[in-house]
């Protein structure tokens, strides 16, 4: 299977002056505390730590998360600006130093 | 943990009979107490009796409400052969129950299901 | 272990527009700002301690101009959707806590100046408890709380 | 209380023993099932629309609703579209791919479960898929999880409104057994616990098991593949047929087994006339 897709799934809409992005990301989000039912261990904690959203490159939120966030992460926020076509960005960094990022056109008035 | 409720169980079902010769009169109500305790472990434990499932009973939180609330019990099933009854294969009073035959299908033990019974006077 | 109050000061003044002064003036980088995890915050055990390694204060105030969007039932404790938005002016940061999660903290976000304190995120809560939002603005905290009910499974095991 | 017991009676005859199903599952025809099931629900829930019930305990539970209205916000299948979609065109080693199997395209839905004369059988989707790829020289995807869920996601994507319509060919008699075999297997009680399919999902849909909802059985088969929050991923509907088995501590049949086909042929007839709406989300 190809590999190169990315772990999120992003949509940026503008409306009114402002920019709403949703993000969806696929991660394990383990707390440390689920026990693998076949060997009785814990699982380790593996969860996103942080989320990053940019829009032109300027950091419009930093998300910190423990593995209190629900398994396949959702995001949702909202700023002031943005425009039909413009660029928004969020990356994840996780607890294990893994990482992916992603990038959206804004849809919005022309 | 398990042994000594079931002695008292037995204690408790035969008490008129047996727990003259078993058990120190002095215990008897501590015995009846430890019955009652383990009859509501029963009906609580969700493996077990989970009644709670789907009747309103006692400081239960967040109850079902497939059955009716379990309230007066002594006053609905003064014979307590029929409550055995309707533990035991709720079926036979009424094909269409939903409630498991806890006996018929063995899901709860005797010694269990006569703590619960125990229990359920209290209610 | 780490500094809560040099990070308060970081995040304070990311909000008020400084940190890119501060990073022009060869102090600091803003990635590097930005990627500090709060791991006090995130460990404590109690939401008092969560939120006093979070603010930096435990002076909070109840306020009205919080909004807490939760179910009032959970469905399944393991996905309950959240979102956290306020009219209060100046929001520099947004934190949601689940008070009966063995470690409270669950979600914080830092806010940029034009961003709206508006956020949404699903979390997992192993029991029912208060769902709390925690706003930071100035050199205020305010709070907020919904109770959410975790659903019991009718099955059994 | 007396109505439940009324109408269930009227359905499948019988109340739930097995045995006296068994013999009169044959009792009613096909047209007057549904006429009769639908009617139990649309009475019993009298303010949801037909198509509503396509969203299961959702038509029925505004604070459940609440929260799976926040969850389709950005549904947790929304990947498994896509990645459903990758497969569907990634070709086979022999170069050939789905589409030469399903020569209309993936918009499948409308056209399974379905009665195959010839081999007298129930043909449900994953079963057409994992032909397809066997005919081809490919190994057969797991039944429950992953790659079948993942393509059965994009197809159902794509299938959206398109309406059930499950047929019970006329006059033939294996394919009216198959259904009463199904029909059988959803009334009658099952495992330690005794429940059979309509024990929850007709006579005690809308109630609650401690505080899960039962959700009604009209509609039940519109939504899959579902991504459940229990399970943390998209699984199958012969996947749920085998949990709730097991949760009633009954042994459960295998994935696409001749029991489970047949099943899902008379419960998917059940929901003729709605819409299919797949994937979804469920608790």
């Amino acid at each position: 299977m190809a590999k190169a897709k990315s772990s999120i799934k992003l949509r940026a809409k503008e409306k009114n002056g402002v920019t709403t992005v949703k993000a969806l990301m696929s991660h394990p989000m383990e707390t440390g505390q689920r026990k693998n039912k076949k060997t009785g261990e814990n699982i380790p904690e593996h969860f996103i730590q942080e989320v990053v959203g940019e829009y032109n490159g300027k950091v419009v939120i930093t998300t910190s998360w423990s593995g209190g966030v629900s398994k396949d992460p959702y995001l949702s926020f909202s700023f002031k600006g943005g425009a039909n076509g413009e660029m928004v960005k969020v990356s994840w960094t996780d607890n294990k130093g893994g990482s992916d990022s992603n990038e959206v056109k804004i849809k919005g008035k022309k | 943990m398990r042994k000594p409720a079931k002695l008292t169980a037995i204690a408790a079902s035969f008490a008129a009979v047996l727990a003259v010769s078993l058990v120190p009169v002095s215990s008897m109500a501590e015995g009846a107490k430890e019955t009652i305790a383990m009859g509501k472990k029963v009906a609580y434990d969700r493996k077990l009796g989970n009644c709670l499932a789907c009747h309103m009973m006692d400081d239960g939180v967040s109850p079902g409400d497939l059955g009716p609330p379990l309230v007066a019990m002594k006053t609905r099933f003064p014979d307590p052969a029929k409550l055995r009854a309707q533990l035991e294969d709720p079926m036979a009073a009424n094909a269409n129950t939903m409630m498991p035959p806890f006996g018929k299908h063995n899901i709860l033990t005797d010694d269990q299901l006569d703590a619960v019974i125990e229990y359920l006077y209290t209610l | 272990m780490i500094d809560v109050k040099r990070r308060v000061f970081l995040k304070g003044s990311a909000a008020a527009g400084a940190v890119v002064a501060a990073a022009g003036a060869g102090l600091i980088a803003p990635q590097a700002v930005l990627a500090e995890w709060n791991e006090a915050a995130f460990r404590s055990k109690t939401v008092a301690d969560a939120i006093k390694a979070q603010t930096g204060t435990d002076a909070t105030e109840e306020s009205a101009d919080i909004k807490i969007k939760a179910p009032e039932i959970a469905e399944n404790g393991a996905v309950v959707p959240v979102s956290v938005s306020s009219s209060i002016a100046g929001v520099t940061a947004i934190s949601i806590l689940a008070a009966s999660n063995p470690s409270p903290m669950v979600a914080s976000f830092a806010l940029g100046e034009s961003t709206v304190a508006d956020v949404s995120t699903r979390i997992k809560m192993g029991k029912t408890g208060d769902v709390i939002a925690l706003v930071q603005a100035g050199d205020k905290v305010y709070t907020a709380k919904k109770e959410v009910k975790v659903t019991i499974g009718g099955c059994g095991g | 209380m007396k109505k439940t017991v009324v109408a269930i009676a009227i359905l499948c005859v019988v109340g739930l023993s097995s045995t006296v199903v068994a013999k009169n599952a044959a009792d009613t025809t096909p047209a007057q099932d549904i006429e009769t099931y639908r009617s139990y629900f649309t009475k019993k829930f009298p303010g949801v629309p037909l198509q509503e019930f396509s969203n299961g305990v959702y038509a029925i539970d505004k604070v459940s609703r609440d929260s799976w209205e926040a969850i389709e916000e950005f549904p947790p299948y929304e990947p498994f579209i896509e990645e459903g979609e990758e497969l569907w065109n990634t070709p086979f080693a022999n170069g050939k791919g789905y589409a030469d199997c399903f020569k209309d395209g993936p918009a499948q839905r409308k056209n399974y479960p379905h009665w195959d004369a010839k081999r007298k059988m129930v043909v449900t989707l994953p079963l057409a898929i994992n032909e397809c790829r066997e005919a081809n020289g490919e190994k057969p995807l797991k039944w429950k999880v992953g790659a079948i869920a993942s393509l059965l996601a994009y197809m159902g994507y794509e299938s959206r409104g398109q309406t059930t319509n499950v047929v019970i060919p006329e006059g033939d008699a294996d394919a009216l057994a198959a259904y009463n075999e199904g029909k059988s297997q959803y009334f009658s009680r099952r495992g330690q616990l005794n429940f059979a399919c309509a024990s929850c999902h007709m006579q005690s849909s809308g109630m609650h098991v401690r505080t899960d909802i039962l959700s009604p059985g009209l509609g039940h088969t519109t939504g899959w593949p579902v991504y459940r929050s229990k399970w943390g991923n998209l699984g199958t509907l012969h996947r749920r047929f085998g949990g709730c088995n097991k949760q009633v501590r009954a042994k459960p049949f295998k994935a696409q087994s001749k029991e489970y086909r047949n099943l899902e042929y008379f419960l998917t007839h059940m929901s003729n006339g709605i819409e299919f709406n797949g994937p979804s989300a469920r608790k």
